[in-house]
């Protein structure tokens, strides 16, 4: 892989001319994407628009055909595995809730905790004091106080939804890249993700992928909407749901 | 067998004996067969042959075919066939003598020595018959033990034949005995004419030539021709374990081709798969219980018959269990395995534990012969053409016709299948029917190759399983490349490692082909479902 | 529920430590039992009894192996018997040396069944096995070495589920079949066995029988502690996240195949041990070990007891192998349909299987008794739920560019994280 | 019937007395009340040997039947005991143990395979108990507590290759054999015979195959190609059970035939037969010391008893039957003539004694633990069944220890005093390895 030509600084996420195809079929198709440090930006688009493509190759769990994808303007990410890209310090949150669910909600966070991800590390891990207040914290932050000791599994769709989005922010990455959080909610829930992504926004970055406009809107972030694969418009909510091109394929349906 | 041959060539020479031998005489001469002695009974053989006697025929095929017996009380020989508990008798001339019981006769035992003695005492009654493949292996037999004193008969032999295949043959024949006892011209040719025989008497001489030869010329012949036959044998050996390897390649590929479906389209590890096979095969054996008379048909019935038998086992299951059971893969492994030792004690307990002898129809037995060293078995030989049918036309149902597009849905987009009217349950059962009964027909194939009892599956299953997995879940294709590769790899290795140490390094190497390509030869691309 | 982890937690110890107090308690009594009394005394235990109770802690032990990966880590192996055989086989060589000049032969060096075949030298791969530490030291190494030169390449290719378990199965075939050749050296079919003394003590004296016993009893006691300790730590929990969700692991930032091979390694070490213990007490080790239909007594050992708790796993060998022997005396041509039917009824009814059975029972009779409060789902409720195929799960997470012409493998990977 | 119902019943009981076993109340020694001889059978009911064992252990049990309808044994009647040690060795070794200890019997019929005697072999020594071992195996063992009833080398593979030296004018050997001690031992044996018979070592071809080789084109082929050197050529096949019906096949396709090359078998009889479409093998031959078809009429009386002891005219009768039932009435005869069960009156009233054959004339045990029994010539007949075409003049002596090969040429056998002992070694008059 050639080095790239010229990474503007102040990047945290530099995606360019990113293709992947399966059978012929261009699920990315030159994508190019940036994202600086603490900008929180909205990605939408209709099924197929190469979405979850494309935050399987930011998380290394594919590999681009062609293309750069940088992290924090010298991490060649296509050269590292998932594991690997988690502790360089991207999360990631799946767009079906994905918890362990035979864990305690507190296990599950403690699992995310950062540090420690060795198999030795682990046999021998004791719970500091420190890391206790941490998980406390974050336990009050996705509201699940009075549920620590609960099965995972035992949780309603939303709060495994934040259980997720906890443990994301337990692992204490730079980037977050979530995969529609307010699938599921109920509207409440959803207003309160929304409060809840911007407090992250202040010392995170986020990528967030929604169909929901609502909720979308409450985010207000920039937008970039997805075309078969590549990028088709950006800008603010309202200046992409006036774009001509958008709605015809995407909103105009 | 010289006086045979004085005996032979009068006879072809038109100078029969005269007729006026009495009866008496040959029955002096066969009364040795009621000897105890495997000698008495070569002698009188050859005493038999010295004359000209229709009953000599008779005689011969009935010790052949083991109906040869003699009176006890006045030695005399008849043909008897067994009639319920007693034995129907018929003189050597064909009349009927009635009735008797079994300790009234007894048999008139031969060995294989004896055997030997009457087949080629056969053979050279049929030398001058009316019958062509007769004539033709006669000479086959004679080449076997060829002796320089045959010279003239063959040569008569040569003039009298009318069918150009006996009459290479002869020519062949004849060449053998020239090599050894001709002039030097005479050996030349007959050299040449050798050279490209595969038959092992031909190249046998050549190479006893090839030490004895004291003339450069006829020497630089023989050199040739062995030469060319080395040649010629390397290329039909490498042809026959090619052969070797599509016919075991054809039979990892029935047994696999039904899992194909199952674990392939719709993603069931079914551990009882192999007790398909069993099954299937078991009906072949009761099929030919049931029709004792027509074993030749027996296995065009037991086709569908297997097929019903097993898919209908491969529905109940799947009703049973299996649906319970999807989207649980390992959990589906397990009670399936538990399913197949529950199939093969039910099986153990209503046959027993011995195997079932399943016969084999006379058109799937011996070999089509290509020359004297490659000759392909004739069961193996439609095994494999039948193999690519079932592949065929299970490609055909599940790429043409309307259940399969049923299948191929539901295996796509259940819901979307469901909300088309598609009974996605109805398919469900209906495909792993489709597997399991195809499972059942292999069962016919292989009852035909080895042993029918309880553990007939078991032998099968983890080739399948390795067949599957080698060639990519989910295609149907890479199945048949899988098997056949395999097949052949295995047949490769196994000259130079045995037989064993064969398999092992075929499963050794699936297992790290897997570790390369975890999803098998021909995957199916793009992103794997996960979570 | 969330109640009910915390008390299953305690319960879990409370059960636990009962188990390990009777083991203490079995390896003192038996051998006193057998080594004090005479024979017709009433507490008296015959070398039958003694042998037989022996096997079954051994079967325990490796039962406690494969519910490590299988129960906790959901690797399914089909192959743990020949890391069991190859612990004996071990065990087997070093008892094989003991025997020195008291073969049929007289060869002082070299066992009988070499002796016969003409071997004239000792294979290199039998040196040392005369020392009883580097036995013992080849009784954990063997069996993991391969466990982790396997582990190494399948799971860093990320072979899982039905796929991981068919090529493990295919491993222990193989070498089955490799052990049935008499070129290997390791006595073919008919293996080792006539072994005379361990250590100097006769392995036909009762006293030694005893000991055997003991240090079962005692190793099971120490493979229970070990696995207690691994599951119960920070460790045992990843090995839950990646059973129950392997990518969300790995998304986290968990390097899952190291985990899996350091789990599947020590299982496999565990399987070794019971292995070497088993040989001495029954008299033999020959290929049949390797035999796939082993290993997968050995799952349904796990799957009866119940998966992922230990004590389920040893007591689900006890049970199942006790069963074996009952019937195979009572009604030898029912024991296969009940095995059979052993395997169709826990996958179907009992998932979890006898220890999760009274939870199945209680939490039946609780969301009978109060269905409407109920947040949770029941395990039966969920059994039910679960056993509908679920149509949408693939499509609802397939992603687009799968959704196309050719059939897909069904929930492959999905069923084998569920597991 | 009804015994095994007492015995199943017995058996529950068991379970509980077991149970609190496992419960450390007590180990439960059934102290056995005298008042029937017991009689162990140790054959396999299930798993891969079932297949034959099945029919021995039915022998065992119709002997008994028939001893018992004769008064039974000093006075008292014989009670079968059943185990099933399920094909599987360890367990063999266990039920054995179980048999000894628990059901305190006083004799075992029992095994098969030579993996499974191996197995029992060390129970039966420490316990000293007695073992009757019908079946044709490779010899190269003695002992004290076994009474070997089966062929040794001696008595079945010598006289088979002398046949077709002789009689079929045999010059090249394919010895091809399953890989396992018996094939082993016995073209081992066969191989050291042949040489000293001058026969060239490039007119001998030794073949393993793995058990229940199903895929034999390459090895037929290969004694095809072997066989058309211009040289009379035979097969010696010590293949086992399963793989015969796909080698027998294979040999008929490819177009050989017994006249061409003949096999002669030491692993097939009539059951195995039974499972075959016999018109393509025959011709072939076996070597046994028993066949049905063997003219006498005890061996009448015999599958008369058998057919309706089983219930079945289909059933045949083979050479491991009758060495069960020589070595029962054997055990009988002993037991009669030492007035106790004890085994080693037992033992010391076995040698000599002397049993008549199913085939004529008479078996008698030596002191090595071996019979004196006749070796019969049988060539396969399309029903399935043998006709004996050579069989020894009188009986040959079973040899524990060959004299073909030079480990143990210099071993012998014998259970009497002075020697006592099972391998003593004539050289060095030493005896070593026993257990007891």
């Amino acid at each position: 892989m050639s080095k790239p030509k010229h990474i503007p600084q102040n990047t945290l996420l530099y995606v360019d001319g990113v293709t992947k195809s399966f059978d012929g079929f261009k699920a990315l198709n030159s994508l190019s994407l940036i994202m600086e440090p603490g900008e929180m930006r909205a990605i939408i688009g209709p099924n197929g628009a190469g979405k979850t493509t494309m935050m399987d190759v930011i998380t290394g769990k594919l590999r681009p055909d062609e293309g750069i994808v940088m992290f924090e303007q010298d991490i060649d990410l296509t050269q590292h595995d998932e594991a690997e890209i988690a502790n360089l310090g991207i999360g990631r949150k799946f767009q079906k809730p994905s918890v362990i669910e035979n864990l305690t909600v507190f296990e599950n966070l403690e699992l995310a905790l950062s540090g420690g991800r060795g198999v030795f590390q682990s046999l021998l891990h004791k719970l500091s004091n420190q890391s206790f207040g941490r998980i406390e914290e974050v336990l009050e932050l996705i509201r699940l106080q009075d549920k620590r000791s609960w099965l995972a599994g035992s949780l309603s769709h939303g709060q495994k939804q934040w259980l997720e989005i906890g443990m994301l922010i337990m692992q204490e990455p730079r980037l977050l890249l979530i995969d529609e959080p307010a699938a599921g909610m109920t509207d409440e829930e959803t207003a309160l993700t929304a409060e809840l992504f911007k407090q992250l926004a202040q010392d995170h970055s986020l990528v967030v992928v929604e169909h929901d406009m609502d909720f979308v809107k409450a985010l207000d972030c920039p937008v970039t909407v997805l075309h078969e694969g590549s990028v088709l418009a950006q800008g603010t909510l309202e200046q992409v749901q006036q774009n001509q091109q958008v709605i015809e394929v995407y909103l105009g349906r | 067998m010289k006086t045979m041959l004085n005996k032979l060539l009068g006879l072809v020479g038109l100078v029969v004996l005269s007729f006026g031998v009495l009866a008496d005489d040959w029955q002096q001469a066969a009364s040795g067969l009621t000897g105890k002695s495997s000698n008495d009974k070569l002698a009188a053989i050859e005493a038999m042959l010295e004359f000209d006697d229709p009953r000599n025929a008779v005689a011969l095929q009935g010790m052949l075919d083991a109906e040869l017996y003699y009176v006890k009380a006045d030695r005399q020989l008849v043909i008897a066939t067994k009639s319920g508990r007693s034995f129907l008798l018929t003189d050597l001339q064909g009349e009927s003598l009635g009735e008797v019981a079994k300790s009234k006769i007894k048999r008139i035992t031969v060995n294989n020595r004896i055997r030997r003695e009457i087949r080629s005492g056969l053979a050279m009654m049929a030398l001058a018959g009316p019958d062509e493949d007769a004539r033709f292996s006669a000479v086959r037999s004679l080449m076997a033990n060829v002796e320089a004193e045959q010279l003239p008969l063959v040569e008569q032999r040569l003039v009298a034949e009318t069918s150009a295949k006996v009459q290479d043959k002869l020519r062949e024949l004849q060449a053998i005995i020239l090599l050894e006892n001709g002039d030097d011209a005479q050996r030349q040719s007959s050299a040449e004419f050798l050279g490209g025989r595969m038959d092992a008497p031909s190249r046998n001489a050549l190479l006893r030539a090839q030490a004895d030869e004291q003339n450069a010329e006829v020497l630089a012949a023989i050199n040739e021709s062995v030469a060319r036959n080395q040649q010629l044998l390397k290329l039909n050996r490498a042809a026959e374990n090619l052969y070797f390897g599509l016919s075991l390649g054809a039979v990892l590929l029935l047994a696999a081709v039904g899992l194909a479906i199952t674990f392939g389209v719709m993603g069931v590890i079914n551990m009882a798969h192999g007790e398909m096979i069993m099954l299937g095969a078991y009906t072949t054996y009761v099929v030919q219980q049931l029709m004792p008379g027509h074993i030749e048909l027996s296995l065009v019935v037991a086709i569908p018959a297997a097929f019903l038998v097993s898919g209908a086992m491969g529905v109940l299951i799947e009703r049973g269990i299996i649906r319970f059971l999807y989207g649980r893969p390992l959990e589906t492994l397990l009670a399936t395995f538990g399913l197949s030792l529950v199939l093969q004690q039910l099986v153990r307990s209503i046959f027993g534990p011995l195997n079932q002898a399943v016969i084999t129809p006379q058109w799937l037995s011996g070999s089509l012969e290509i020359n004297g060293v490659l000759a392909l078995t004739y069961n193996r030989l439609y095994i494999i053409i039948f193999s690519f049918m079932v592949v065929a036309a299970l490609w055909l149902l599940i790429s043409k016709t309307f259940f399969g597009l049923q299948v191929r849905a539901v295996t796509q987009n259940r819901a979307m299948a469901n909300a088309m009217g598609i009974r996605s349950s109805w398919v469900d059962a209906m495909t792993f029917g489709l597997g399991s009964g195809v499972a059942g027909i292999a069962g016919v194939a292989l009852s035909q190759l080895t042993n029918v009892g309880p553990n007939l599956g078991q032998n099968y299953i983890i080739d399948s399983f390795m067949v599957v997995v080698f060639g990519g879940v989910g295609n149907l294709f890479g199945t048949v490349v899988a098997a056949m590769t395999l097949g052949v790899a295995n047949k490769l290795a196994e000259p130079f490692t045995g037989a064993v140490l064969a398999k092992i390094l075929v499963l050794v190497f699936i297992i790290l082909f897997i570790q390369k390509r975890p999803r098998g030869m021909f995957a199916l691309k793009g992103r794997m479902v996960e979570d | 529920m969330s109640r009910s982890i915390i008390v299953s937690f305690l319960m879990r110890d409370k059960v636990g430590n009962a188990l390990l107090a009777v083991l203490l308690a079995l390896a003192i009594i038996v051998p006193f039992c057998s080594l004090v009394f005479e024979p017709g005394d009433t507490f008296y235990l015959s070398s039958y009894w003694v042998t037989l109770l022996g096997k079954y802690l051994c079967y325990a032990l490796l039962a406690v192996a494969v519910d490590l990966v299988w129960g906790y880590c959901g690797i399914l192996s089909l192959g743990h018997g020949a890391f069991f055989a190859l612990g004996g086989y071990a065990m087997g060589m070093y008892l094989m040396r003991q025997i020195g000049e008291r073969g049929v032969y007289a060869n002082p060096l070299l066992p009988d069944f070499m002796v016969f075949l003409n071997w004239t030298e000792l294979p290199w791969y039998w040196q040392g096995f005369d020392m009883f530490g580097f036995a013992m030291l080849m009784v954990l190494l063997v069996p993991g070495a391969l466990a982790f030169l396997f582990g190494f390449l399948a799971f860093r290719s990320r072979v899982t589920g039905v796929y991981l378990s068919i090529i493990t199965q295919a491993l222990t075939y193989a070498l089955m079949l490799a052990f049935f050749r008499n070129d290997m050296g390791f006595g073919g079919n008919n293996g080792l066995t006539d072994f005379k003394d361990i250590l100097g003590f006769n392995l036909q004296h009762p006293g030694t029988r005893a000991a055997l016993f003991s240090l079962s009893a005692l190793a099971l006691a120490g493979g229970y502690l070990l696995c207690r300790f691994i599951v119960n730590s920070k460790l045992g929990r990843v090995l839950i996240a990646i059973r129950d969700s392997e990518s969300r692991t790995r998304f986290i930032g968990y390097r899952v195949e190291r985990f899996k091979l350091f789990v599947f390694v020590v299982s496999a070490m565990l399987a070794g041990v019971a292995g070497a213990l088993y040989v001495p007490q029954v008299g033999i080790i020959n290929p049949g070990e390797f035999a796939p239909l082993n290993s997968i007594e050995s799952i349904v050992w796990v799957a009866v007891g119940g998966r992922g708790t230990l004590f389920g796993a040893i007591f689900g060998a006890w049970m199942v192998n006790f069963g074996k022997t009952w019937f195979t005396g009572a009604f030898p041509e029912l024991w296969l349909f009940f095995l059979g039917g052993l395997f169709v009824v826990t996958t179907l009814w009992l998932p979890k299987g006898v220890v999760g059975l009274s939870a199945q029972l209680s939490k039946m009779r609780r969301s009978k008794a109060a269905s409407v409060a109920v947040s949770e789902k029941s395990p039966v409720q969920a059994q039910a739920v679960e056993a509908e195929p679920q149509p949408q799960q693939a499509s609802q997470v397939a992603p687009e560019p799968e959704q196309q012409a050719e059939p897909t493998p069904k929930n492959l990977d999905q069923g084998a994280a569920n597991v | 019937m009804t015994q095994q119902k007492q015995h199943s019943s017995r058996w529950s009981k068991q379970l509980a007395a077991s149970a609190m076993a496992l419960a450390l109340t007590s180990g439960m020694s059934l102290a056995q009340a005298a008042e029937t001889i017991k009689v162990g059978v140790l054959h396999s009911l299930s798993g891969t040997m079932a297949i034959s064992e099945t029919t021995l252990k039915d022998t065992v049990l119709m002997m008994v039947e028939e001893q018992n309808k004769a008064g039974g044994l000093l006075g008292k009647k014989l009670e079968p005991v059943v185990v099933d040690p399920a094909s599987d060795w360890p367990l063999f070794a266990e039920k054995a143990r179980e048999l000894l200890e628990k059901e305190q019997v006083d004799v075992i019929f029992g095994c098969w395979t030579s993996v499974s005697r191996k197995s029992v072999l060390p129970v039966v020594e420490e316990l000293n108990g007695l073992l009757f071992y019908p079946v044709q195996y490779e010899g190269e063992e003695s002992s004290k507590n076994v009474f070997y009833t089966g062929a040794a080398p001696n008595q079945q593979a010598i006289p088979a290759v002398d046949y077709l030296m002789g009689e079929e004018g045999v010059e090249r050997w394919v010895l091809a054999g399953t890989d396992y001690v018996y094939p082993r031992t016995t073209n081992k044996i066969l191989e050291a015979y042949l040489k000293t018979a001058g026969v060239a070592d490039e007119d001998i071809m030794i073949s393993y195959t793995p058990f229940g080789h199903s895929d034999w084109q390459t090895i037929v082929s290969d004694i095809k190609k072997f066989g058309e050197a211009g040289k009379k050529t035979a097969v010696v096949s010590t293949i086992n059970g399963d793989a015969n019906v796909p080698f027998y096949k294979e040999l008929a396709n490819q177009g050989i035939a017994a006249e061409d090359i003949p096999v002669v078998a030491f692993s097939v009889g009539e059951e195995e037969l039974s499972g075959f479409d016999t018109a393509p093998l025959v011709g072939h031959l076996a070597a046994w010391n028993y066949f049905q078809s063997a003219d006498s009429e005890l061996n009448e009386e015999f599958i008369g008893a058998w057919q309706s002891f089983i219930g079945s005219e289909e059933r045949v009768t083979n050479d491991p039957m009758e060495a069960t039932y020589i070595g029962f009435k054997m055990w009988a005869e002993a037991v009669e003539k030492a007035g106790s069960v004890e085994v080693d009156s037992v033992r010391d009233a076995m040698y000599g004694i002397t049993v008549p054959n199913l085939t004529g004339g008479y078996a008698v045990m030596n002191t090595n633990h071996h019979l004196t029994k006749p070796v019969l010539i049988g060539e396969i007949q399309s029903d399935g069944q043998f006709d004996v075409v050579w069989q020894t003049a009188g009986g040959v002596i079973g040899d524990a220890w060959t004299d073909h090969l030079p480990e143990s040429a210099n071993l012998v056998a014998d259970w009497t005093a002075p020697i006592s002992c099972g391998n003593f070694n004539i050289t060095t008059s030493q005896c070593s390895g026993q257990n007891y």
